[in-house]
């Protein structure tokens, strides 16, 4: 057993005081992610097919599919449909990304994602198209 | 005496034989718990001599809601459940249903997965090491520890992605590989993190003001314990062999090599020491694991229908054993699932110590099982007081809360 | 007279303790981040020098909840009572010169009288509040005051008897040639470690044990009150760390100030030393944890009294003895 | 070991007169009559030495209500099923054998509404809210909505 003392910390706790503090102030210092941080989701309404693989795999429901309009194939008429995300329920887990056969989908390095107003994290870009 | 006025409704039938007044209640908001939980405690003096347990403010339903959602969305809910061990409840859930399936894991998934639920054991242990030094008063502990905590979690965002919610089970395998050329960091941080495990373990030895703080308190026999079904540290600080990794391999704990700390003494010090130990051995394992890492596909892909049956699974999470039970019925959701957390299992143990304790050290044992009453409280329903505020306006809760304080006022207006 | 009064409010005054006050409480918090690894204050004013201010002044504009229950005179007049303990005390320690603002000759008394005090109008501002967690920090308020009185009263008669002096500029003054603490080092250290249990900091921070009670005694205080609560605390600080620089290190003096001081050198020798003495209490606090009422009762009165009486009794035959006996 | 362990439960089993299932390796399931639980269990707790209890599972089986004890050792597990009809949920309880199988026994009497004699704190509840009406159905029962509950309980909230 060894010897009790009070005090036992104290040897380290200089040590500490002449080294680099490991705080990182961070809205004045910025943070190096790693690279395979998962950030915002984003889409490329390019590529977009409106499949619905994303809505339908998403843990959050973050997905929901809107008809923007029908398409002919055949002689049948299909709704074309294209995702909204509610990215304020949205939890990164990335699985859309991983299930997105046409590589539209794709999670950013962005983060900082508070806002004042719950509407701004509705992303309706693949709508416009 | 109390007889003569009605029994309020919630302590009624069960607790007539104690009177009001040896009703002490601990919680639901208390500053020693992080987490809304109430214990009745029933005390004689000072001396508590029964104690009855209160949980479910956290619940949100996940057994419930499982039923009806499908097996994939469902692996993503159960991380969920706890925010420090996040990644072993995803494994469980997903050798729980990997078990109904025909496929068999890849071995390189098999690694990665040890890797990173021991990094996440060493995230967990050095949390509550950080935790015990805040309550016992000892600031500089817990401030040393949680920056060292940093390290785990930097290597599993770099891994990850993430640092908490890791997202990387799949069904028979993983999501992401080890990113290249990680090896070296991870071994040379892992030998950091030994080096200072072994310095803590000096600290919580010799400091005397630590010592008087944690020796002697908390003790359970053995047999009590084993009676109790106590679960990981908690059944291992009072001498029980009974690590699941060790019992009943899971992932790669069959190949790599490791051996499990007990302690005989029993006590809260006994406690700190042997998860610094069990992240000594945890470290260990991460450099092992990294540096045999087997080649090969870390995933098969496997259809979103899982064939019926039932099948159960257990690992051992930081805080001891994760139970799941998976029952389908071989269509896209499950038929049940069950969830069982170490907390759970683990607080007939703390409520048998508790017994016999005066009311100051309430706070010490309940913290020494690392509880994390978020977890346990997945199960149950609504929450019905919260709600209902939720749908007033800020003037009626106002005067709710006037007239649930101060009926008197109310009547006066 | 103008330049008394102005002495007394602005310099070495009521002003400057306060502002000292705020320093001790930047540096405190300052040291402590950095032994622990981290920044500290940081934003206001260079280094964040300014914070402790500023909260002062944020909390000073805060809403002020009084609790149904509580004794609404003493919770509203006694932090009031409480703020005089130390500003008055600060005043005969002698800061800028052998001579404190208002010394007498028996001052000493007067310090110890206002420290009981301290301890008194804590004990019913805590009681006055009426919650169940100030009720607990009341008792142990008042448990901790009676264990580290009677070491903490013995170290400061222990100085006074071997410079032959009740007043704090006699003692200062008998210290010319030999510091109190080379004779007297356990004192000091006794001093000390009573002055932490007084000043509430680990591991005697049991009255206002965060993890356990919420905030001991502060519990209830909200807004103007509690600003003032924590600015007391430490301007006590401050006090405390003086009274000791003045009882075992010589004061001001030093090389160069023995017979007749400059003030600015004085000035600059009290500073340094008050300042170590600080450091001394950062120190420990940061290295320590709480221990239990139980056991801080049982250091003071089953170790530390014992020792300040072996102390006084080897001070005393110093004394018969005739080596070594202060000028 | 392992063998050895399995042939000792299923001598046990068959003493029981009613027959073990292997699930998957090292899984045992074997259902028992009501009646012949405390008598197995015992058996299992003194003679096999299988203490360790993981958690009871309670599930709704449609007509019955199924409740699995969920045993292990070392690479064993063990699940005990028992059925309960749906029409009068009472079993025993077996916290006088096991006394860390209590919260299991109250979660299942919570969540389902299973009714086990001999539990001390049957009259508690440890998971539902208080103010939970009596002549609600246990929320796990298959049949029970979660939008239901919250319609009785005056709860639905309101979208703008």
């Amino acid at each position: 057993m060894p010897r009790r003392r009070a005090g036992a910390a104290i040897p380290e706790m200089f040590r500490t005081m002449l080294e680099k503090p490991s705080t990182r102030a961070y809205p004045y210092q910025k943070v190096e992610l790693p690279a395979r941080f998962r950030g915002k989701l984003d889409i490329d309404p390019e590529r977009c097919t409106g499949c619905q693989v994303c809505a339908m795999v998403c843990p959050a429901g973050v997905i929901t599919m809107i008809d923007i309009g029908t398409r002919k194939v055949g002689d049948k008429e299909l709704p074309v449909k294209r995702p909204v995300f509610e990215l304020s329920t949205c939890i990164f887990c990335g699985e859309c990304v991983d299930n997105c056969a046409f590589k539209a989908l794709e999670m950013t390095k962005q983060f900082e994602l508070a806002t004042p107003h719950k509407e701004d994290l509705t992303m309706r870009k693949a709508l416009t198209k | 005496m109390t007889e003569d006025k009605p029994p309020r409704k919630e302590e009624s039938a069960g607790l007539m034989k104690y009177s009001a007044e040896n009703l002490v209640p601990f919680g639901p908001i208390h500053p020693a718990l992080k987490e809304p939980e109430y214990f009745k405690l029933v005390l004689e003096g000072e001396k508590i001599v029964e104690v009855i347990p209160r949980i479910g403010y956290v619940h949100r339903g996940l057994e419930k809601a499982a039923e009806s959602r499908p097996w994939v969305q469902n692996m993503y809910m159960f991380e969920r459940t706890c925010g420090i061990c996040s990644f072993v409840h995803s494994l469980t859930y997903g050798q729980a249903v990997e078990g109904l399936t025909i496929y068999e894991i890849p071995r390189r998934a098999k690694f990665i997965r040890t890797i990173i639920a021991e990094l996440e054991r060493i995230h967990s242990h050095l949390l509550w090491v950080g935790l015990m030094g805040h309550w016992a008063g000892f600031e500089t502990l817990f401030m040393w520890v949680w920056r060292d905590r940093e390290v785990v979690l930097d290597l599993v965002e770099a891994i990850s992605g993430n640092r908490i919610h890791k997202s990387m089970n799949a069904f028979c395998g993983v999501r992401r590989d080890m990113p290249e050329g990680m090896e070296d960091r991870i071994v040379e941080r892992m030998k950091f993190l030994v080096d200072r495990a072994n310095y803590y373990k000096g600290i919580v030895d010799t400091e005397e003001t630590m010592l008087e703080r944690t020796e002697d308190i908390g003790r359970v026999s053995a047999e009590t314990a084993e009676k109790l079904c106590a679960v990981g540290p908690m059944a291992r600080y009072v001498g029980l062999r009974r690590d699941i990794r060790l019992n009943d391999p899971y992932a790669a704990y069959d190949e790599v090599p490791f051996d499990i700390v007990t302690s005989k003494e029993g006590d809260v010090h006994a406690l700190l020491k042997l998860r610094l130990d069990e992240m000594i051995v945890a470290a260990n394992m991460v450099s092992y694991a990294v540096k045999h890492l087997p080649e090969g596909p870390i995933r098969i892909k496997i259809p979103p229908v899982i064939p019926a049956g039932e099948h159960s699974s257990h690992s051992e999470a930081p805080r001891g054993e994760i139970f799941y039970y998976v029952k389908s019925s071989g269509g896209r959701t499950p038929d049940r699932v069950k969830s069982r957390q170490p907390t759970m299992a683990n607080l007939p143990t703390a409520l048998e110590i508790l017994k016999g304790q005066t009311i100051a050290d309430v706070p010490v044992v309940l913290t020494a099982i690392d509880p994390c009453f978020g977890c346990m409280d997945r199960m149950s329903f609504l929450d019905i007081e919260s709600n209902r505020q939720w749908t007033w306006s800020g003037e009626e809760l106002r005067r709710y809360g006037i007239n649930y304080y101060f009926p008197e006022r109310m009547k006066m207006r | 007279m103008i330049n008394e009064i102005l002495q007394a409010i602005i310099f070495p005054g009521v002003l400057f303790t306060i502002a000292m006050g705020f320093l001790f409480d930047w540096l405190d918090r300052k040291t402590a981040a950095r032994m622990q690894g981290r920044i500290g204050p940081k934003i206001t004013g260079p280094s964040g020098i300014l914070q402790p201010l500023a909260d002062f002044l944020k909390l000073l504009f805060k809403e002020e909840i009084i609790p149904s229950h509580a004794d609404r005179v003493i919770f509203l007049f006694a932090p009031a009572l409480y703020f005089l303990a130390p500003l008055l005390s600060m005043l005969f320690i002698p800061i800028i010169g052998p001579t404190p603002l208002a010394g007498f000759e028996f001052d000493l008394l007067a310090i110890l009288f206002l420290l009981a005090y301290a301890a008194f109008v804590v004990t019913i501002l805590s009681y006055s509040s009426a919650s169940s967690f100030t009720t607990i920090a009341t008792g142990r308020l008042v448990l901790q005051y009676v264990s580290y009185e009677i070491p903490l009263v013995l170290a400061i008669i222990t100085a006074a008897l071997y410079s032959r002096s009740l007043s704090v500029e006699g003692i200062v003054a008998s210290q010319s040639t030999l510091w109190n603490i080379l004779v007297m080092p356990f004192a000091f250290g006794v001093y000390i470690i009573a002055l932490m249990a007084e000043l509430e900091k680990p591991p005697f921070d049991i009255p206002s044990a965060k993890t356990e009670i919420v905030a001991g005694w502060l519990t209830e205080f909200s807004g103007r009150a509690l600003s003032f609560l924590k600015l007391t605390k430490e301007v006590g600080y401050v006090f405390g760390s003086a009274l000791a620089v003045s009882l075992f290190l010589g004061g001001g003096l030093g090389p160069e100030v023995a017979a007749v001081p400059p003030p600015v050198l004085y000035f600059v020798y009290f500073m340094v030393k008050l300042l170590l003495v600080g450091f001394l209490i950062f120190v420990l606090k940061t290295a320590l944890a709480r221990i239990k009422i139980g056991q801080a009762t049982e250091l003071f009165w089953k170790i530390l009294t014992p020792v300040s009486l072996a102390q006084i009794a080897f001070v005393l035959v110093l004394i018969q003895g005739g080596v070594l006996v202060a000028t | 070991m392992s063998e050895v362990l399995l042939q000792q439960i299923e001598r046990l089993a068959a003493d029981a007169k009613t027959k073990s299932t292997q699930l998957h390796k090292g899984e045992t399931m074997i259902e028992i009559e009501q009646s012949q639980l405390k008598n197995f269990i015992t058996r299992l707790v003194n003679q096999i030495k299988i203490r360790h209890l993981s958690t009871i599972t309670g599930l709704d089986l449609g007509q019955n209500i199924g409740i699995i004890y969920h045993f292990w050792r070392d690479r064993n597990t063990i699940h005990l099923k028992t059925f309960v009809p749906k029409t009068k949920p009472t079993t025993v309880s077996i916290v006088d054998i096991i006394p860390g199988a209590i919260l299991y026994e109250m979660e299942i009497h919570d969540m389902l509404g299973v009714m086990f004699v001999g539990n001390p704190w049957m009259d508690k509840k440890l998971l539902l809210p208080d103010n939970w009406p009596d002549d609600l159905p246990p929320p796990l029962l298959k049949n029970v909505k979660p939008a239901d509950i919250r319609k009785r309980l005056g709860l639905e909230v309101e979208k703008k």
